[in-house]
C-alpha cells in the first residue's frame, strides 16, 4: 500500500502547472485528456510512488486535489 | 408628545433615531452639520453606531455596508458632499438595499456657498449616479413635516428596499419651529431575509450590483423600472393652498412652496386668484393632480431657489396647452413673498389685457 | 508492520461553493480564497462571516466563498467593511481587495480604516498590475515593468516608486496585525495560511484592525505563463515587498 | 395676529437667544412661530441676527423683506433695519452701542441704554434681555409673564442659575420701555 | 489626410492630441481604457503630459488644476468613473475653466456591467454635479463623427469656457471604422487672460467656485445662465435620414440613431414612412427643429439604450399634442434594427387602424 | 558713538495683498501665510508661483496672496497641483490645506501625491480640529478632545488614534522633504520658516515632494483664548506630534 | 451590395485579426466598412468574435442579428451561428475543431480543416487565414489580391515577417474553398 | 535715538495678544480705543526701550507691525 494517494477533480483542472513543479515525487503531469473548459488536467504518473505530502493541494489555485494518507491504526483500549 | 422648538437638523435627527436608526454615517458640512453634531452625542447614549466618516464618499459606503446587513441606516450631507456619493448610490440602488439620505441643499454650484437653495433638485430626482435608477425624494416645507417624512422614510426604504431622500434647502436645517416628535420605535432584531448576516444554517447569501450578463442585468433593471412604477402609483404626495378657485398656480416645493402661500394670501388681498401647488414627493412627482389642475388654472408660475429645475418636470407635467411662467433665484438669495407678488400681479396683468 | 488506514488529509474547505472560478490558469487569486476559506473553517467563522469582494478579478469571489457576501464599489471594501462592523459588532467582516482597489483608488478608504482600529480583516491581493481591466500599471507595479499604460515600462520620474502599502499601514496606531507575504511555493503559502488566520484571532479578540498582503501572480497580463510567473515574483516583487510582519501589537503576540 | 421681530447684533450679544426665548414664549401661549437665524458669511463677520414670526395662522415664510419689530443691538444692524423695518414698525435701539442716529419718522423708535443697564445689574451680556424687556412693553406679542416662564423653562439645565437675574434684566427692561414709550408718545 | 481603420476610444485619442491636448489625466475603466493606453505612450512621446491618477476623483481634479493654467486638458471615464467626477464637474464649471470629457457608456446601475448603454443621459445632460449648470454635451455615432467633434469639442470648451462632454456607449469606443483624421494643430504657446500662470508684472488672479456672498454668488450664476442660453442659441447639432416625408419619426442618438436609420430603410422596403432625427448635442438639445418635425409627423418612437432618459428632452420638446411611444433596452443590450422595426411596424398598423 | 541710522528690519512681504484676513483674532493661520509669502520673495519666487487654496478656514487663502491662486475642492489640492504641475513644470505649485483637508477627506490624493514624488510643495496646517464648520472632530484631534462631533472627548475606542500625516507620509519613497514645526513662539516659528524654505527650495531643485505640517492654534473652536491656545498647543498638541524633520533625502540635505 | 460577416472563435485563434484584415481590404477597396468585437463577459469565457459589415452605402447597424456570413472556428461558435445564419447564408466551418454538425438546409455550409492545414503548413495560429481565404472563394465580397494587400499594408511592423507565410496559407485556404464550393454545388 | 522702533498698522491689528507676550521689554499693551472693526489695537507704552528685535512682528498674525534698527552708518569709500 502506498504512503499516499490523491485524488483529482479533472474538471476544475486548469492545466497550470502549479503542482507538477512542487510534487517532490515527481508523480504530476498534464494529461492529453481535454476537459470540459478545454484543458488537460494532470495526472498522476504513479500513484505508488504519492508519499500523501499534501503540497501539491497546498499549491493548486484550483482546489482540485484531494490528498489521503495512510497512517497505522491507532488502537485505543 | 408635546409640542417643542426644534431645529430642522436636529428634528430630522431625532425623528430619524425614533425611526429606528441603527448606524449613522456622515461628515460635516455646512448647512446640515447639526445634525452630525446631535447624533455624536444621542446615538452614543443609545448605544448605537455613530460615525463621523473620514469623507462623504467612505460615508455612502458605510451606509451602504450597513445596509447590507437589514438595519436602518442612513447619511446627510449638503450638495457638494451628495455629488461625492453618486457613484455610491447608483450601487445602493442596484443593490436594492433601503437606505435614507438627508440633503440639506446650500449654494452651488461648487463650493458655491453656504445659504440656502434648491439646486440639487437634478441631481436627487434624475438619477442615483449613473445607470437607470430614481430614488424616492420628499421634500418638507416646515420642521413638523421634515420629523413626519424623516420618521416614515424609513419604512418606505424598507418597504420598497430603495432609496429615499429627504432634501430641504438650508432654511429648513436652519429653522426652529415647534414640532410634535413621534414616539420611539424599538429596534426590530430580526433582520430581512435578503439581509447579509453569516451563512448560519442557510445557503449563502450575496448583495450585488454586477451583473456580467446583459440579459441578466436587464432583468435587474426591468425589476428595478418595475418598482420605480410602483412608486409612481402608491407614492405621490403634493399640498394645495387656496386652489380651487385658483387662476394663477404657484407651483414651489419646500420653503419656497410656504412662501408661496404667503405670496398667494397677499395676492387674495389684492384680488387676485393665486394657489399654491407644492409637491411633497418630487419622485414620483405628482404630475397627474398637476395636470388636472393645469386644465383649471390661466397660468402657472414656478417657483424655485435655482435657475428652474423642478420646471422640467412641470412642463413634462402639464405640456404645452397652459403658459408656465419661471421665476427663480440662486446663488443662495430667497425669493420673498412680495417680489414673487409682484411677479404673480404681472402675470395677472397680462392675463387681463390679453 | 503497523496495520495501515488511509486518513483524509486536504479536502476542499467547506467556506468554498462548489463552483468553478472564472480566474486564469494558475492564478494565485485562487490559492488566496482556498486559504482564506481554510482559516474560516478552521476557526469556526464560517457562520458568522461577511466578507465584501471588491472590484477587480476577484469580483466575483462571492460565488466562490460560501459565506455571506457583499460586492463593493471600486476601492470602497475598507468603507463598507466599517459600516457592517459597526451595525453588527459580533459579526466577522472581511474585505478582500486587489491592489488598484486599494492602493490606488481605495488609499483614504484603507488608510483611515486602519487609522481608526476598524475591527476588521483584509486580504490585500498585490500581483502588481490591473488585472482585471487588462494590465495597466497598478501603484505596485514595479519599476521597469511594462504594462499597457506603461508600455515602455514603469517610468519612476512620471509614475513615482510603487507604493508599500503594508509599511503605509504599519504606522498607523489603530493597524494591530500587518503582514506581507507571498503565494509563490507551498513554504511561503503556510505562512500565508499563518498570517491570515492571525488576522482573523485579531478580529476575534476585537483587538483591531488586520491586514495580510498577499504577494501573487498575474500571468495573463503578466504575459509569461503561470510557472515563470512564480519565479518573476520571487525575483523582482520580494526584493521590493519584503516579507514578514509589519506589525504585530504585544496583544496579538500573545494570541 | 401676524408679526414679525428681528434681533440682530454682535456675535455674544444674545441675539439669537433673545429670539429663541421670545419664541418659546409665544409658542407656550399657543401662537403659531417660527425662528430663523441668518446663516452665512456675515457669521464669520461676527454678525448674529434671527427673525422670529409669530402668528395666529399657519406661517408661510418664515424670513420677511420689512420686519414688523427690529431689536438692534449694535451700529450695523441699527443701519440696517432702520432702513428695512416696515412704515409704522417699532425699532427697539441698544443706544449704549447705537451712535446712528434714526431718520425716519414713520417708525416707533425707542432707544434704551441696554448694555449699560446690563452692565449696571451684573453682566452685559444680558443686553438682550433689557432690549426684550423693553420691546414687550412696546409691543406685548406675548405677555411678559409668559416670557419669564420662556426663561425658566427652556434656559439649559447648566444654566438655570441665570434665570434669576435674566428675569430681573428683563423687568428692568420692560420697565425702561414703558417709560420711554410714554416718553415717546408725548 | 488618408482614410484609415480606427478603433473608437483610439480615434478619440488621436483626435484629442491633434486638436492640441497638453495633458490628459484618467483612471482605466472597460470599456474606455484603449483611450488611456494609447495616449500612455503618444502623449510621452510628444513630451505632453500624461499620468495614469490613483482615481477618477483625482483625475478629474487634477484636469481642473491643468485647466486653471489655460492650457487644452482632458479626461476620460466610463458610467462609475463619471459618477465619481460629479463634484468636480461641479467645481469647474463654477469656475469657468474649459474642459473636455469623453464618457464611455456601460450598463448601469451600480457597477453594472461593461456591456454599451446610454443610461448616463440624465448624468451628462441634467447637471454637472450639484448646482445650476449644464455641460456641452456632444454624441457622436460613428468613429469619424467621434474624431470630428472631440476635435471641435476643445474650441468649444475654450470659447464658452465651459465643460464639452463626447458622451457615447461602449460600442463608439470598441468599435472600428475608416476615419480621417484632421491636422495636427500646434500648441499655443499664449495662455488666455484668466489663466493662472505666476503673478509676472500683474495683477495677481484667482480661479475659485467660492462666493460667500449671495448677490455675488448669484452674479455667477446669472453668467452660467447666460452662457448656458448662449450655448443653446448656437450649438445646436443634430442629424436627419428620411424624414422629409416621415411618418413616423424615430429620435434616437449615437449608435442608436444609426440602428435606427437601418430600421427606416427596412420600413421604407415596407412601405412605412419612417424617418430618423438623431441628436448630436445632446445638451443643447434640438428641441426647435423636433418640435416643427413634430408636427408633421403622426407619431414619434424614442429609442434608447436605457429605460428612457431622452425621452424627457423628446417630451419637453414635443409637448403632448403628438403620441411618443417609447423603446428601450438596458443591461447592455443594444435594440438590434429588426425589433426596432417591430415596433415601428406595430405603431404603423396603429395609425392605420386608429 | 557711530552716527546712527534706522534700518528697516521687518516689513509686510510683498507676496502677501493689502487685505485683511478673515481670521479670528490670534489665529496662527495668519503667522503662516505669512512665512510663505516671506519665503516666496526670499526666493524670489512669487512672480512663478500659483497657490492652492482648501476648503477649509483658509479657502479665502486666495485674497491674501499676492500670488496667482486656484481655490480646490476639500481634500483635492494635491490632484489639482498635479494637475498644474505637470502642465507647468516650470511653475512653483503650491498647496495650503488644512487637517481636515489633508488628512480626512483629501487622504488618497496627499498620499499619491507624495508616492508619485510629485514636485510640489504643501504647507499643512494641523489645528486639531474643523474650523471652517465650527469645530468637529478632525483625524488629528487628541485623545479626549472635545470637540461639536465629539461632545465628550475623541474616544479612542470608537474613533480610533489621531493620525499623524508627517510620519505616514515620511514612509513614501516619493517624499524627499517632509517636516513637522510649530507656530506656538517666535523660536519655533522661525524653524517653521526655515522649513519652508526647505520646502519650496526642493521644488526648485526638482527633487520632488514637500511637505511642512505646522502645529496651530484654533482658539475659536477650542473654546480658549488666544494665549492659552498657545500653551494648549505647546502642552498638549507637541508630545503627541512630535516636531522635526520626518524625512530628508540626501540631495535635499545638500541644498 | 451589403454584407455582413462574423468571426468566431477562441481567444488566441485570431478572429479579430482575420476580420479586421477583411476590413482592411474592403476599405481599401472603396467600400464602406465597420468592424466591432464582441467585448464582455464571454472574451473572460475566452471568446473572441468580430462582427464585420461591408457596404456601398453609409452604415447604419454595426451590429446584426442573423448574419449574412460567418466564418466558426471552434464548436461554441458553430453551434451558435449555425443557429443565427440568415437564411441562405454562408457557413465556413473549421472542421479540424469543430465536431457539431450543421442541420439546416438552407446554408451554405463549406466545411475545411483549417487548423490542420495551418498546421501543416507551419503554424496552426494562422488556421484564421485559412477560413478567410475559403470565404473568399465562396463569397467574393472582396478579391483575394485585396487581402494580400491588406496584410502587406496592415500587418504591424513586428509581424512584418509573417506576411508570406500568411498569403500563402491564405491562398490555399482560397482553393480549398474553391474545391469544396464545386463539391457542395454538386 | 532708540535702539528700535515698530510701527503698528493699527486698522489690522485684532488684539489677540500674541505679540504682547513674546515682546522682551515688555512695552506692548492692548489699548483702549476701538479700531474700525471694533478691535482695541495694541500699542507701544515706552518706544525708547524697543530694541527693534522684531520678535513682536514674528508672532503677529496679521502682519501688523513694521520694525525699525537703528545701526551704525556704514561710511564707503
Ligand atoms: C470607479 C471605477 N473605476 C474603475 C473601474 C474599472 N476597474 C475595474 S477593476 C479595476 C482594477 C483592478 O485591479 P486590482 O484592484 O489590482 O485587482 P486585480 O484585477 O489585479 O485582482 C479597475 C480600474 C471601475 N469598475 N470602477
Ligand atoms: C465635499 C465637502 N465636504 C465637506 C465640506 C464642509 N467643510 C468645509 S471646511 C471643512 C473642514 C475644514 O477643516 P480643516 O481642513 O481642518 O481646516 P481649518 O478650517 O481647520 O483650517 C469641511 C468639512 C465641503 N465644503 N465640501
Ligand atoms: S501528495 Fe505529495 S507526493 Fe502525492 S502527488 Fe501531491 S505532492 Fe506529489
Ligand atoms: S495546480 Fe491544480 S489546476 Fe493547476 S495543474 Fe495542478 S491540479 Fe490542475
Ligand atoms: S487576469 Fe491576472 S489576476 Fe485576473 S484572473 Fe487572470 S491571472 Fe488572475
Ligand atoms: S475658526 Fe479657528 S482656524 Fe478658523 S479662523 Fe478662527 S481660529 Fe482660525
Ligand atoms: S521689536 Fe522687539 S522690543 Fe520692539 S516692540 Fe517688537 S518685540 Fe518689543
Ligand atoms: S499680534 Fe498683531 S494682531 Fe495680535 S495684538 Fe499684536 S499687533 Fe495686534
Ligand atoms: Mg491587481
Ligand atoms: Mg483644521
Amino acid at each position: 500500500m502506498a504512503k499516499g494517494r490523491i485524488v483529482i477533480d479533472e474538471g476544475r483542472c486548469k492545466a497550470c502547472r502549479l503542482c507538477t513543479i512542487v510534487c517532490p515525487q515527481e508523480i504530476l503531469e498534464l494529461s492529453n485528456r481535454l476537459n470540459d473548459r478545454g484543458y488537460t488536467p494532470v495526472e498522476v504518473t504513479d500513484m505508488e510512488r504519492c508519499t500523501g505530502c499534501g503540497l501539491c493541494a497546498v499549491m493548486c489555485p484550483d482546489v482540485c486535489i484531494t490528498v489521503y494518507r495512510s497512517v497505522p491504526v491507532r488502537k485505543t483500549t | 408628545m408635546a409640542r417643542e422648538l426644534w431645529k430642522g437638523n436636529e428634528a430630522l435627527a431625532e425623528a430619524a433615531v425614533r425611526a429606528g436608526l441603527v448606524a449613522y454615517f456622515g461628515y460635516p458640512i455646512t448647512p446640515q452639520t447639526e445634525l452630525l453634531e446631535y447624533l455624536s452625542h444621542r446615538m452614543i447614549d443609545l448605544d448605537r453606531a455613530f460615525l463621523q466618516a473620514e469623507s462623504e464618499l467612505a460615508a455612502i459606503n458605510m451606509v451602504y455596508g450597513a445596509a447590507c446587513t437589514g438595519v436602518r441606516t442612513m447619511t446627510s450631507s449638503s450638495s457638494p458632499g451628495i455629488s461625492l456619493m453618486q457613484e455610491g448610490l447608483s450601487y445602493i440602488a442596484a443593490s436594492e438595499v433601503p437606505v435614507v439620505l438627508v440633503d440639506i441643499m446650500r449654494g452651488g454650484p461648487g463650493l458655491g456657498n453656504i445659504q440656502p437653495s434648491q439646486s440639487d433638485y437634478h441631481q436627487v430626482t434624475r438619477s442615483a449616479g449613473h445607470g437607470d435608477f430614481k430614488s424616492l425624494v420628499l421634500a418638507p416645507a416646515t420642521v413638523q413635516e421634515a420629523v413626519d417624512l424623516i420618521y416614515e422614510a424609513f419604512d418606505l426604504a424598507d418597504m420598497y428596499r430603495t432609496i429615499v431622500v429627504v432634501v430641504a434647502d438650508g432654511n429648513i436645517g436652519q429653522m426652529m419651529e415647534p414640532a410634535t416628535m413621534p414616539p420611539m420605535r424599538s429596534i426590530k432584531t430580526d433582520r430581512p431575509n435578503w439581509a447579509l448576516e453569516g451563512a448560519n444554517g442557510r445557503e449563502h447569501r450575496i448583495i450585488t450590483s454586477l451583473e456580467l450578463g446583459a440579459p441578466r442585468l436587464e432583468a435587474l433593471n426591468d425589476r428595478l423600472q418595475a418598482k420605480i412604477a410602483e412608486i409612481r402609483r402608491n407614492e405621490v404626495r403634493y399640498a394645495e393652498h387656496l386652489t380651487d378657485d385658483a387662476e394663477i398656480l404657484i407651483v414651489a416645493f419646500g420653503t419656497m412652496g410656504r412662501i408661496a402661500s404667503t405670496t398667494s394670501d397677499m395676492a387674495r388681498e389684492k384680488g387676485i386668484k393665486a394657489g399654491v401647488f407644492r409637491p411633497i414627493s418630487l419622485f414620483p412627482f405628482p404630475d397627474q393632480r398637476l395636470e388636472d389642475l393645469s386644465k383649471q388654472v390661466k397660468k402657472i408660475l414656478v417657483v424655485e431657489m435655482s435657475a428652474g429645475q423642478m420646471l422640467d418636470d412641470v412642463r413634462l407635467a402639464v405640456g404645452k396647452d397652459v403658459e408656465i411662467v419661471f421665476y427663480g433665484r440662486t446663488g443662495g438669495i430667497v425669493p420673498l413673498p412680495d417680489e414673487v407678488l409682484e411677479v404673480v400681479e404681472r402675470i395677472h396683468e397680462e392675463l387681463n389685457n390679453g | 508492520m503497523a496495520e495501515m488506514v488511509e486518513k483524509l488529509v486536504y479536502q476542499r474547505p467547506v467556506a468554498l461553493t462548489e463552483a468553478h472560478t472564472h480566474y486564469c490558469p494558475g492564478c494565485t487569486h485562487g490559492i488566496s480564497h482556498r486559504l482564506v476559506a481554510e482559516v474560516l473553517d478552521e476557526l469556526g467563522l464560517r457562520e458568522t462571516a461577511i466578507g465584501i469582494a471588491p472590484v477587480g478579478c476577484s469580483v466575483l469571489a462571492y460565488y466562490y466563498f460560501n459565506v455571506d457576501f457583499a460586492e463593493a464599489a471600486h476601492g470602497r471594501a475598507p468603507a463598507m467593511a466599517t459600516g457592517m462592523k459597526r451595525a453588527n459588532p459580533d459579526k466577522t467582516i472581511f474585505t478582500y481587495q486587489g491592489d488598484g482597489d486599494l492602493a490606488a483608488i481605495g488609499t483614504g478608504e484603507i488608510v483611515h480604516a486602519a487609522g481608526r482600529g476598524e475591527n476588521i480583516s483584509v486580504i490585500f491581493i498585490n500581483n502588481a498590475i490591473y488585472g482585471m481591466t487588462g494590465g495597466q500599471m497598478a501603484p505596485t507595479t514595479l519599476e521597469g515593468q511594462a504594462t499597457t499604460s506603461s508600455p515602455r515600462g514603469r517610468d519612476i520620474s512620471l509614475a513615482g516608486h510603487p507604493l508599500k502599502m503594508s509599511e503605509l499601514l504599519a504606522t498607523l496606531d489603530g493597524a494591530s496585525f500587518i503582514s506581507r507575504q507571498s503565494l509563490h511555493d507551498p513554504k511561503h503559502i503556510r505562512r500565508a495560511k499563518k498570517a491570515i488566520t492571525t488576522a482573523f484571532k485579531v478580529q476575534q479578540a476585537g483587538l483591531g484592525f488586520s491586514m495580510v498582503e498577499l504577494l501573487s501572480t498575474c500571468s495573463t497580463n503578466w504575459k509569461i505563463d503561470p510557472l515563470t510567473s512564480l519565479d518573476w515574483l520571487k525575483e523582482n516583487m520580494i526584493p521590493y515587498f519584503p516579507l514578514g510582519d509589519y506589525k504585530v501589537i504585544d496583544e496579538v503576540k500573545s494570541l | 395676529m401676524h408679526q414679525s421681530v428681528v434681533v440682530s447684533g454682535f456675535g455674544g450679544q444674545g441675539a439669537l437667544f433673545a429670539g429663541q426665548v421670545l419664541t418659546y414664549a409665544a409658542m407656550d401661549t399657543d401662537h403659531q412661530v417660527s425662528w430663523i437665524p441668518s446663516y452665512g458669511p456675515e457669521m464669520r463677520g461676527g454678525v448674529a441676527r434671527c427673525t422670529v414670526i409669530i402668528s395666529d395662522s399657519e406661517i408661510g415664510s418664515p424670513i420677511v423683506r420689512n420686519p414688523d419689530v427690529a431689536i438692534v443691538l449694535n451700529n450695523p444692524s441699527m443701519e440696517k433695519f432702520h432702513n428695512e423695518l416696515k412704515p409704522g414698525g417699532i425699532l427697539i435701539v441698544n443706544s449704549t452701542m447705537v451712535s446712528f442716529e434714526a431718520t425716519r419718522d414713520d417708525l416707533v423708535v425707542i432707544e434704551i441704554p441696554g448694555t449699560d443697564i446690563a452692565t449696571d445689574m451684573g453682566d452685559k451680556r444680558m443686553t438682550n434681555m433689557v432690549l426684550l424687556g423693553a420691546m414687550l412693553a412696546v409691543n406685548p406679542v406675548v405677555s411678559i409673564e409668559a416670557v419669564e416662564q420662556a426663561l425658566k423653562d427652556h434656559l439649559p439645565q447648566r444654566k438655570q442659575h441665570l434665570v434669576e437675574s435674566n428675569i430681573n434684566v428683563l423687568k428692568q427692561g420692560y420697565e425702561k420701555g414703558i417709560q420711554a414709550k410714554a416718553h415717546s408718545s408725548n
